[in-house]
């Protein structure tokens, strides 16, 4: 795989401090939601904002956009962050989060802002979701080709399913905690049925849910053998590790006869030491005081990473 | 008499008066909204017979997505393809979907304003021997809570086709409510069907109407034998086909309660939350007046026959005929 | 002026009245009831800490189950329980539970005749910032409709600890609805509290009463407070705490419909299938009155304080003012 | 394992003959009603009631009885066949199945036959409840057991798991076509959590659903890598084999840290040659013809076992 330049490293990740420091400013800011999950996952959504997706934030409804399905809504400041800060709005809209009136709804909500693909918050139906905009794309693309089925049911079903013509991908962000429901397993078992190899998941795998550590809660391990079981390609990576995710994505690109999930191995709280790996902060928004102990950390990161 | 306007089955009360399943309408509706627009995709939990899209599978299999036994996939799947640009018609049993997708459908579907038709299948009593746990008694009440999501209930199969097209053009979520056994065909293809729109089907040759028979689905044919037993009798009736029951028709039914100050719903569901509770609704703010409710009165189903379920449920004419004399008698109490 | 005989709070109208979210009185109640007895477990998908059972979990670590995120399982697995004599309380978010598991609940709960209680926490507009996925709006509807199920709607944290003592006794399917948000103590310990008993908390100190408002839940607080304006404006009513929605006390809502001629529902719930529908199958069956529905308007929820909210869906005190005096000009006309 | 004599064998062969011929009989009578199902599982529903099952036909609600839940309840004709035929109730009953008024609902109603554990017919819901009950026999079977967890939390919920001093078995019966169930997936992955090795799932491995082959509407392999996944012990057995059928549970019986899952690979529709192996005979009566046919295949098969 080609590395990702030193330069553009450094680019990611003054970006990612800059996402997170806008995280903890929102949420004192809104005095609730979501802290650790967002922290976890700033890599993963500027890696994705400013490098990966096919996107247009002038151009929101630009038709031939990828789509990025975040499934688990409740981790939205990140994903608000990374809009802002990719430019789809001002970056000072991001202290309206959860206010009356405010675009920013505390779970996403595409009636209010339109450039989210789909509203969501309950866990578990993003993976189905993504599923079903691959498989129509599928559908749309493989209009024109030929098929090897047997009976003309079976040939055109195969039509429906010959690989996509649309040169673009599917990407669905997942939590650990939503691999609990079922409608999660069903998405799963569909997408593999349909070999959808144009639909990426992306598993924030930070081992934290609300009650517990996910092992405790409801254990998911062996998860690897469990996505593999259910016919996907399965990538493990560092959720931290810019080069690692991008050449996870680029491996999944290359998959022709699957869906695949790239499990990324996330610390939740990431980058605010009071934070990391404490699944307390799963929902709990840092105080005032918090608020600028975590912001001071980050300031100082940003400092090393510009000075190193 | 028949509302001779609406061009109504002039053979509904022969006795070999044609029968078909309401949600053969479907089928048949369905496969033409295919024809008339590529956008339409179909997708079933493991239902393709039952909930007859078998004619659409044969004629766009690249169009028909097969879901196995999972009806929150079903509708989420459905969500997604809505997303991008598709319209799909998901079918199931009323039991599983909505009963099994509920918040699905109302987080992805309307919430996301996505727009999915949900097609319920075995909905009613007259599901027959397969029992309790199959015969879908509280759909009604299910989907019209949701916020964004019309609600329909065809009182026979050519209705079930004409709102099947009707659907497949609004924009808009929808619910379509099915039943499996053979009901009497009522209207032609002349009668009108619209969105939003309560018809009258029966009213009284002459003379002021003093009951208002309201009724859903596939109950419509009985409303209209008693109305006629009752004509018999002296009793003057009207009944209004409510198959639209999200939009509901404010002003017909408002009309109605004025006109005959006394209102009998029906349908083949619970009484409580189903279309007798949103007339009630509509009633208390606007005109109250006193009702009767034909209906399961909060209890489950059971085994036999679609004719002596809906006997034993007392939704069958005798029940229509002594609800329509007990209003009656408390309109003049 | 509160009922007297009831022993209501005497500081409910004071500034610094105190404040409790109801789903505490849960949390406490499901203590009380686990010590009583042994049977008792409790079942939680994810959420411990925000339904309550923390107290439970901390005293009886071996009599709690944790489920994760997963409602379908969190109900089925509590039929098998109480199949084995166990008495399951299962909590969730009243969006998940009953809304993802709903036909479970009908098919293995209700239908099977298990003894399980579910509990829905988080009810309302009045979650608040979360916004309208996380809003529960539908849920009494989604219960009332399903046969063999109580649904109670405690109006504070007194009133939820009795009604979780209570549904552990019962041996009948439950659903319990809490609020997330503090709501001021109306009631004390000594007031009573009855399944399928409706209680009137505010009467007027002398005179005809004019308006029934009937309220369930948290709203019952802004109820008293709008009664007490009225009275300040010679408007006389009467508020009823009805927290048992099912059973419902058929006899209490058409005796103030009786006396009063016009009733205001008063529910943090859609109006379409609620309580409010409720009392309106009641009346239209039994004594038809002009009715005013407070309650969400066929919408979804946003984002927003909860006092932003109730009054933006027009839930508070002047919304529940302005329905009394339409009413009573209904009532008049 | 000790295999089981051949009389004993030939015994079963008659039993389930017997039995098959009963579900011909009353689907006939029915005139509606599921028929692959039950004639594929005969074997099976044999065994247990005649061998395995712990439990009272003239006393059914024993307390120490084994629990047999029956989450497919479509296949309840092979159920209320084998409850007859073991002494729940006359035989003659039989053909009141679906009959208003009759004990014999289309789908089992425990208010209607006590003699059933749980009501059931909608899908995916029996591997939960039976999960519950056998979590509900841990819990009283272990209050007298010492643990070796931790903290005083994870003491007790060691405790509580601790196996079973209860001296009985959840059975569950499911079919493969409920395993698209997300629903199943939820109380699979529960069960594995807790270890309940006192819960023995056998799933009716017919190919077959509604609309087809299951490999083609839903596809479930590997079947055994995902039950494997999700923490079960996996045992596959030929389910019209008896003595590995028996040698399958006895395996089943020994293991003490999973829950187990037997999967019985059937012939739908099993022994009557013309409906082998059609989904079309999922839920479809045979006719009076079709039921002569059927029977007298049978009353063959029966005169060749016992001659045997
Ligand atoms: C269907 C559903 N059930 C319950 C919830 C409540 N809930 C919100 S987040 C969460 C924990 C899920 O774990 P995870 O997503 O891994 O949390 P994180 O790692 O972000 O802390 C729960 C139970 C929900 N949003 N949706
Ligand atoms: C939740 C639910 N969805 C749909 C159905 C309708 N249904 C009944 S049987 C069946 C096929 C399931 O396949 P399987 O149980 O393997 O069938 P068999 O092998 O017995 O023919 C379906 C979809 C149901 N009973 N429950
Ligand atoms: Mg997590
Ligand atoms: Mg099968």
């Amino acid at each position: 795989m080609t590395a990702l330049s030193k330069e553009k490293i450094k680019e990611f990740e003054i970006k990612a401090n800059d996402i997170r420091q806008s995280i903890i400013e929102m949420l004192v800011e809104a005095k609730s939601g979501h802290t650790a999950g967002p922290l976890g996952m700033a890599d993963i959504f500027t890696l994705f904002y400013f490098h990966i997706l096919k996107h247009n934030p002038k151009n929101p409804s630009w038709a031939d956009r990828d789509r990025l399905i975040l499934s688990n809504g409740h981790i939205c400041p990140v994903f608000y962050a990374s809009m802002a800060h990719s430019g789809y709005f001002p970056i000072e809209e991001l202290k309206t989060l959860r206010k009356f009136g405010s675009r920013l709804q505390g779970h996403p909500h595409r009636e209010y802002l339109p450039f989210v693909e789909n509203s969501s918050g309950p866990l578990g139906s993003g993976i189905s979701q993504a599923a079903g905009m691959a498989l129509a794309d599928k559908i749309d693309g493989s209009t024109m080709l030929t098929t090897s089925g047997s009976t003309s049911f079976d040939k055109a079903q195969d039509k429906m399913l010959t690989t996509s013509t649309k040169d673009r991908y599917i990407y669905c962000f997942i939590s650990d905690g939503e691999l609990d429901e079922g409608n999660s397993w069903e998405g799963i078992m569909f997408a593999g049925k349909n070999k959808l190899n144009n639909l990426i998941v992306i598993v924030d795998r930070n081992n934290i849910q609300i009650d517990g550590n996910t092992e405790k809660v409801m254990p998911l391990e062996p998860l690897k053998d469990k996505w593999s079981a259910f016919n996907w390609h399965v990538i493990e990576v560092n959720g931290h590790d810019f080069n690692a995710l991008n050449d996870g994505v680029l491996e999944a690109q290359k998959i022709i006869d699957k869906p695949i999930v790239i499990i990324a191995h996330t610390i939740p709280g990431k980058g605010v030491s009071f934070m990391e790996h404490d699944y307390k902060w799963h929902g709990m928004p840092p105080n005032k005081e918090q608020g600028e102990m975590a912001l001071k950390e980050l300031k100082d990161m940003a400092f090393k990473i510009k000075n190193a | 008499m028949l509302n001779p306007k609406l061009k109504l089955n002039p053979k509904i009360f022969n006795e070999d008066v044609e029968q078909v399943p309401i949600r053969k309408g479907f089928g048949i509706g369905l496969l033409k909204a295919g024809e008339e627009n590529k956008n339409v995709v179909a997708l079933c939990a493991d239902l393709v017979d039952s909930t007859q899209m078998n004619l659409f599978v044969e004629k766009f299999p690249e169009r028909f997505i097969e879901m196995g036994v999972a009806e929150q996939n079903l509708v989420t799947v459905a969500s997604g393809m809505a997303a991008m640009g598709k319209i799909p018609f998901c079918s199931s049993y009323a039991m599983f979907s909505p009963g099994r997708n509920w918040e699905q459908i109302r987080t992805t579907i309307s919430y996301n304003d996505r727009k999915v038709v949900i097609v319920g299948s075995h909905a009613g009593i007259s599901v027959g021997p397969d029992g309790g746990t199959h015969q879908a008694l509280e759909d009604i009440a299910l989907m019209r809570i949701i916020p964004n999501m019309d609600v329909i209930s065809p009182c026979d199969a050519i209705e079930a086709k004409k709102a099947t097209l009707a659907l497949a053009k609004t924009g808009k979520p929808a619910y379509l409510r099915l039943a499996r056994e053979k009901t009497p065909i009522i209207t032609t293809e002349e009668t009108s069907f619209e969105m939003g729109k309560a018809q009258i089907y029966w009213m009284p040759d002459i003379g002021l109407t003093q009951v208002g028979i309201i009724v859903t689905g596939s109950l419509t044919y009985r409303a209209i034998l008693a109305a006629k037993e009752l004509e018999a009798r002296g009793i003057k009736t009207k009944v209004m086909n409510l198959s639209s029951i999200v939009p509901i028709d404010v002003e017909a039914i408002v009309a109605l309660a004025k006109e005959c100050k006394a209102i009998v719903t029906v349908e083949e569901h619970q009484v409580n939350g189903g279309m007798g509770s949103a007339v009630a609704e509509v009633l208390a703010q606007n005109y109250p007046v006193p009702m009767e409710f034909i209906g399961v009165q909060n209890l489950f189903g059971q085994s036999g026959s679609p004719d002596e379920l809906i006997e034993h449920y007392e939704m069958g004419v005798p029940s229509i005929l002594a609800a329509v004399k007990k209003v009656l008698k408390r309109k003049i109490s």
